[in-house]
């Protein structure tokens, strides 16, 4: 399991493609007003996002942080429902409630997106146990900022996992910046993996611009905890092209640092490539890839805009399940 | 299936065995109940009130926690999203300080956000005795505060055990608070089928004059300032709440209607205490029944003394509550 | 000393550059004072509210931390108690629920017990603006419930500067919000030795029909209201409390004698918000003088929604403040 | 600075004295009913404890954990400011107010016990960072136990105090049990010292009960910290011979564990022959001292019996500095 077949490869970087013209398009539409309260862009970290979900079975569960319009379109959710969530209409995955920052599909396997750093970690932490109490036979993944490796909650969560030897699997989605913090300023260790193998489990520094090379881990991962063997820790180094929030700039980075990772560490280019490599397609077919995910985008922008609003009526409803509780 | 710790129905318990009576029969139920805490296999928690569990239900459903709060209400959570019923035992409500992002925060958020119940139970010892400024916080006005939290708070073995059983049939997170005080009391209980519904008070004593509003320990102390009335010849109704979230606004606007006269009682700080809530809704509510207004009774604005006579004179006694009374009395 | 970011007296700054303006003041007279959270030397804090110290006053003395919420705040605690001042940012209030236990049991204890005084602030952003459901807590209740602990919540740029001041001068914490929707406006502020006091309401707008007691954002949705209602000849005071704790209650208790109608507004979900101990108190100490009972505007019992429209309508708006005046004036 | 000279190590063997005797005094005074609330005995520990503060100025800062009394004793509290303090009297260390758990003064460099399990080490390292902002020189050391060491509080201080080079020295007061739970169960990785250098600083494990082994890896923490190289992890492996609390007893270990512990690692019975052997003292002159502490304590206890009880009137004094805050 440490390369993509053909079939697997076209359709992550086809998942790439979508997920880097959903970010550049839900961008612009930010700046114009349509995304309520603001979003953060993923693009530059497709590789991460997309190579975790090629390893990963369709009930496998994900929970993941403020930044995951990417892990929500790799974990198969329509570029129409998410940007529909963006716009927060009643059409999102979140009918409109959760925003950018709370994409969800619960029945699905997706736990949600989270406005608190660190803590989709402990969610998934939480479904890995409840898949080794009720004996299921699937894996939980929860999706970490490199900023979110700080916040004492994350490592509760993994010394939970290793002594349960639950079925889990942390990705530190590591694109180096916390707003405008480097990592390298507030993390002390250096080594992330260094930082997680003290506490016991098999834990690996990858190269988060490679789809397979996540992808490999994250399916030797997803071995181990299917054995019972309990959980691995995975820091995938990647790196986000825009500013933290639409909009920010901010001078904490160079103009040349960004311009050398979007030129020579693109992973929608690096893979392309080895598409092209392989001969799993041609260019034309290539061509043809990107130009279907602008026609899904635009749709799932025209979707998001058509959509009704959620009924004002409906925001004391879901709450609980009312006064009294259930009936008995 | 039964053990020697197993404990009947209609014998008189304690209230940690009645806990125990409850989760019992709904573990045996429901094969996604589980508990989760520290030192809860062997020992049984620190009040006991999950002796012999672990041994009847096996290890797997009953297990031991690291010192980690927040892990802990997020395996509750997380493990409830996924399908299970989870009862995470924080031993101190105190405690909840270390996981309030994932009680306030994501817990009781979840339902409306992601249209998913989450059925979790979070149970801890709660109220004021001995053990100093850090052991007894009262944070009921907390989580009666947040919306989609449920917070129960029994005085009785008979209440613990329906009660209990009631939030093991919950889809939303519940906030189980058993007072300190009330541990080792002894009363009857029921069996398998009894439920007690919330938002459903109780009235623990009748009476004609006044009416004494409260939960928790404070019952009992109001309950003993109501039989010292009596013998002054003031009759005082008595009703114990016992669940804050969703509260019985019924009960308490048709006893505000019938007397009138209005006492509130907790052992929380006084200021911004979830009695001010109840005051300040029935008096809304009912303003033209009052004789004058609600007396609420409260603790001082101050932590907790470890000094006993410190601690004891901060809180509502017998005396504050009968002169509460008599104030109310002179409307 | 002074750079260009530096807001001169009688200019009028934002509400963020006033906050600026006191500290700049206070750490130039303390050098005990520093500042602590993520992002603020070069970003300046979300809301600029720092913009510029850093260069100004040396990275010494402005720390950008790691995402860390509750060693931030023990961080500020255990400075405080060693002689500094600290200043914790915790860009928005609902993560000082990852620091719970460092703010409610201990920095708000630590006097009491050790006989020590904690002076520290803990500032954040609060408020409902958009966001969603995990940045629009509004925990006000929680901290003012607690002993120990001081609570702002200013609403104006003037009294942003003259209230940070002083909670730079206090011995003990000290919560201060800052509500988002009030980061921009700008407003008079006056210079170094303009001090507010803690628990001194102000008034916002004289009135002689009835009174509006609110505090933050709501003081201009309230004020908004009392114009609205001027043109239909109902005279409104606005009250800004500006302190939840200490609270005025002096002022409180004189407005409810003068008026006898009385609304007390905020944009927390109304089931527990402080607003029930200001009109469960204020009953109790005004019976006599109240028309009719204190009606209490606050928001849903739910998470706020991404949606914007969901959003706006759960919280107190301009015509479901009129409609309690107009409630209020027909008693 | 790797030995005791005489001096000091008469020292230290009386402190740890004190410690054994106060302790066992106060268990049995509790059991009586004279210490409300309860305590936790510290019998076992005392060379983890008195190893500590004899590398440390008396100036420096410490702060520490439920289980405390003989950290307080060996920082130079009298016995009976602490006995009075365990009676909850008005001449126990913090009035009467704190109890067993909550020992503390402030100006004397202790910044206090604790009810929760792992804030006195977020207190020592905020104390650590006072004195870098205002440049002194001294170090501040955190205290927690083994069961301390998987909440998130504790690591976030670690990791600050490493960002920050603070002059910070945290102490795993490590009794290998907390509550019922041994260590092993619990904490994932197992080596605590592993854990600890994945953050950044160095980090030790020890043997607790050799008093001139914690002395001398804490006073090189110290001057580690001193010349501003930041924090040191010390994880001193000791153990406790009561139960958690007093009269607890439980299944959780064997006797014949208890017994070896006490029969062949006794910290006190160790240095007494290290003592003897390095003719510091004679055995009368070690058993004088046993006598002495032995009034030391009896003494204690009457101070602590016939002190008054804080006044109730104060019960809401001392909590902050009055309604209006300050006078400007
Ligand atoms: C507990 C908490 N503290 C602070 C924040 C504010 N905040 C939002 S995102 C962010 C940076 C997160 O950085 P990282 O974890 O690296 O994720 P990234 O944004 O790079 O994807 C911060 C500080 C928050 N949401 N939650
Ligand atoms: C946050 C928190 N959780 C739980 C407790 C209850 N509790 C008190 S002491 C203790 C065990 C602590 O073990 P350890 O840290 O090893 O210290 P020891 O008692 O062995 O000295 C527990 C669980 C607490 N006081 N604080
Ligand atoms: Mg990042
Ligand atoms: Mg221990």
């Amino acid at each position: 399991m440490s390369t993509l077949d053909k079939e697997k490869s076209l359709a992550a970087l086809r998942q790439m493609m979508v997920i880097r013209d959903f970010e550049e398009t839900a961008d612009k539409l930010c700046l114009r007003g349509k995304v309520p309260g603001g979003m953060h862009n993923s693009s530059g970290q497709e590789a991460a996002a997309v190579g975790v979900m090629s390893a990963l079975a369709p009930d496998d569960v994900i929970a993941t942080t403020h930044r995951s319009h990417h892990h929500t379109l790799a974990k198969g959710f329509t570029p129409k429902s998410v940007m529909a969530e963006l716009f927060a209409k009643s059409t999102g995955v979140s009918g409109g409630r959760g925003g950018s920052m709370h994409l969800a599909g619960v029945e699905r396997g997706h736990f949600g997106g989270n406005g608190i750093v660190g803590a989709g970690v402990g969610i998934a932490m939480g479904a890995a146990l409840g898949i080794q109490v009720l004996k299921d036979k699937k894996v939980s993944v929860g999706f970490v900022g490199d900023g979110g490796m700080n916040t004492g909650r994350t490592w509760e969560a993994i010394n939970m996992a290793v002594i349960y030897k639950l079925p889990f699997i942390i990705i530190c989605d590591n694109n180096q910046y916390a707003v405008e913090t480097f990592v390298g300023r507030v993390t002390g260790g250096g080594d992330l993996a260094k930082r997680a193998s003290g506490f016991g489990l098999p834990s690996f520094n990858i190269n988060g611009q490679d789809v397979e090379e996540v992808y490999k881990y994250t399916a030797e991962a997803r071995e181990r905890a299917l054995a019972g063997e309990g959980p691995t820790f995975i820091n995938a180094v990647t790196y986000r092209y825009y500013g933290h929030n639409v909009g920010e700039k901010g001078q904490y980075r160079t103009q040349e640092e960004i311009a050398e990772w979007r030129t020579s560490k693109d992973p929608i280019d690096y893979f392309t490539g080895v598409v092209l490599e392989r001969k799993f397609a041609t260019q034309q077919e290539i061509d043809d890839m990107r130009a279907s995910v602008r026609t899904e985008i635009d749709e799932a922008v025209a979707f998001a805009e058509s959509s009704p609003e959620p009924a004002i009526s409906t925001i004391t409803q879901g709450v609980d399940s009312g006064k009294l509780g259930i009936q008995l | 299936m039964s053990t020697d710790t197993t404990v009947k129905a209609n014998a008189t318990p304690t209230y940690s065995e009645a806990f125990q009576s409850g989760v019992r029969e709904e573990m045996t139920r429901n094969k996604g109940i589980f508990i989760l805490g520290t030192d809860l296999q062997e020992r049984g928690g620190h009040f006991a009130q999950v002796k012999g569990i672990a041994q009847e239900f096996g290890f797997d459903r009953v297990k031991d926690s690291p010192i980690s709060e927040a892990a802990m209400v997020a395996a509750g959570m997380g493990s409830a999203m996924y399908g299970c019923h989870p009862i995470i035992d924080l031993n101190f409500i105190d405690f909840s300080l270390g996981a309030m992002d994932e009680i306030i925060n994501q817990a009781a958020k979840i339902r409306f956000m992601f249209n998913k119940p989450v059925p979790l139970v979070i149970r801890a010892t709660s109220g004021i005795a001995l053990g100093g400024a850090h052991h007894c916080n009262s944070l009921e006005s907390f989580f009666a505060h947040t919306a989609g939290l449920s917070l129960a708070v029994p005085s009785t073995p008979m209440d613990v055990k329906g009660l209990i059983k009631t939030a093991l049939r919950n889809e939303d997170p519940v906030i189980f608070l058993m007072h300190k005080k009330l541990s080792g009391i002894r009363g009857e209980i029921k069996g398998d089928d009894y439920f007690v519904p919330f938002g459903k008070a109780a009235t623990i004593k009748p009476g004609k004059d006044a009416v004494i509003i409260s939960y928790g320990y404070s019952v009992v102390t109001a309950n003993k300032a109501a039989q010292a009335l009596e013998a002054e010849g003031i009759s005082v109704e008595v009703i114990d709440l016992r669940t804050l979230y969703p509260l019985d606004t019924d009960a308490i606007n048709a006893a505000v209607q019938k007397f009138g006269r209005v006492v509130v009682v907790d052992e929380a700080p006084l200021f911004g205490s979830i009695t001010a809530e109840i005051a300040a809704t029935a008096t809304e509510a009912n303003f033209g029944s009052l004789k004058g207004p609600i007396v609420r009774v409260g603790a001082a604005r101050a932590p907790l003394s470890a000094n006993p006579a410190m601690s004891e004179a901060a809180i509502p006694s017998v005396d504050s509550i009968s002169a509460a009374v008599k104030k109310v009395m002179k409307y």
